[in-house]
């Protein structure tokens, strides 16, 4: 299962679609909307793809995944749209025979995802600021947008 | 869809809301280089050259490098650094 | 939520326990009967407890792991009984601030329980062995059981 | 619920069908330590002793040393390494 929803993230069927009698460990991975990031309270989060290159990445990284790790089966979704603290924004499921192999697919998806997969999110603070996040620099403040730090 | 003799250029996030618009079509006579794509793109749309240097591209959905040929038809995007997660 | 019980693991209601606003990573282990071991078939899985002394164990796991990571929340349950293939044995939730974090706390748990919480498995072989696993030697035969390799 | 005089010692998973049973009562006359519950173990079961550079030995739920002090009333607890997960 690999795929952008703007749906509230199903994630017990994001599970079990990758559990298998051939795994002996599973490994889920939520990436959830945080209240507080650097002292700054978050309302909410809105994130946007390049939906046609989005998908083919998710594609291309859980096949690139199976190249490095021994994965049984994948699954990754990742939500769009609006979102509130606590809600989960990506979900990434993996099987493998054992379980240090779990772990290490689980996490190099997730980091890989993060440096590529293009999809963007911009905050909302409690304050009414909004900003575009980028990795290296999240303060950073593009022109054109509705605040800035 | 695009016609031949365009290159469709789409334009996402930050991007996107620096030059106040998701799409450009840019007339070409022939294949060129995305280096001349992303030349054209910042004199036509201001408000990129503040984020040109971190500016990330890609041609049909998958990321490229400057010296990729670009048929008329093809589509390339422009975004900022990805922030998904 | 920590708990041995004889009943099919509630994966969802483990991981809802640990989500948290505070929280941006959540890593769900779970460990799962696998078909073949080492070219060998299982039908089925036997776990038995200490019980008294692994859920004091299991509580001090979450303790000491608070006191290695960032834990926010965390969860584990051990299931007892005869297990079948692709049956859920033992399912760890977690949840910390960032990710690598919680891919790290999941993994430190499981690595430890195994290590310490007096659980035992028997596998029961298709061929109609039945053999106690121990880490160090898989094969071991301890006198008195059914079968041997 | 031991009655004072007695220490409790169980076994679990391959040590307890080593020796056939789950539990033993051993008389004391007082405080002892681990060793001297884990020699009168050995001795009563002899089972055991193939298994026993193997065993881990707990006292009161926690894992403990040879030197550990039982006192009457005490449970020991003597297992295979174990292999939950």
């Amino acid at each position: 299962m690999i795929q952008l929803t703007d749906q509230p993230l199903d994630y017990t069927a994001i599970t079990e679609s990758v559990r298998d009698p051939a795994a002996g460990a599973v490994v889920l991975f939520l990436g959830t909307v945080r209240d507080f990031t650097a002292g700054e309270q978050t309302q909410q989060l809105e994130y946007e793809a390049y939906q046609q290159m989005a998908e083919s990445s998710l594609k291309q990284l859980a096949d690139e995944a199976s190249t490095h790790f021994p994965i049984v089966k994948a699954a990754i979704v990742h939500r769009l749209g609006v979102l509130q603290p606590g809600d989960v924004a990506v979900a990434i499921a993996v099987s493998t025979p054992h379980r240090a192999q779990a772990f290490a697919a689980g996490q190099w998806l997730i980091d890989t995802l993060k440096q590529r997969v293009p999809i963007w999110k911009r905050e909302h603070y409690t304050d009414g600021r909004v900003l575009w996040q980028h990795p290296a620099a999240a303060t950073d403040a593009a022109a054109g947008q509705s605040g800035g730090t | 869809m695009t016609p031949s003799g365009t290159v469709t250029v789409l334009f996402f996030a930050a991007a996107r809301e620096a030059i106040g618009t998701a799409e450009l079509s840019l007339p070409v006579s022939g294949p060129v280089i995305l280096t001349e794509i992303q030349q054209q793109v910042l004199q036509r749309a201001i408000g990129l050259q503040p984020l040109q240097h971190r500016l990330l591209w890609a041609v049909n959905n998958q990321y490229a490098l400057p010296a990729t040929m670009i048929q008329p038809g093809d589509t390339v995007a422009c975004f900022p650094p990805v922030s998904g997660g």
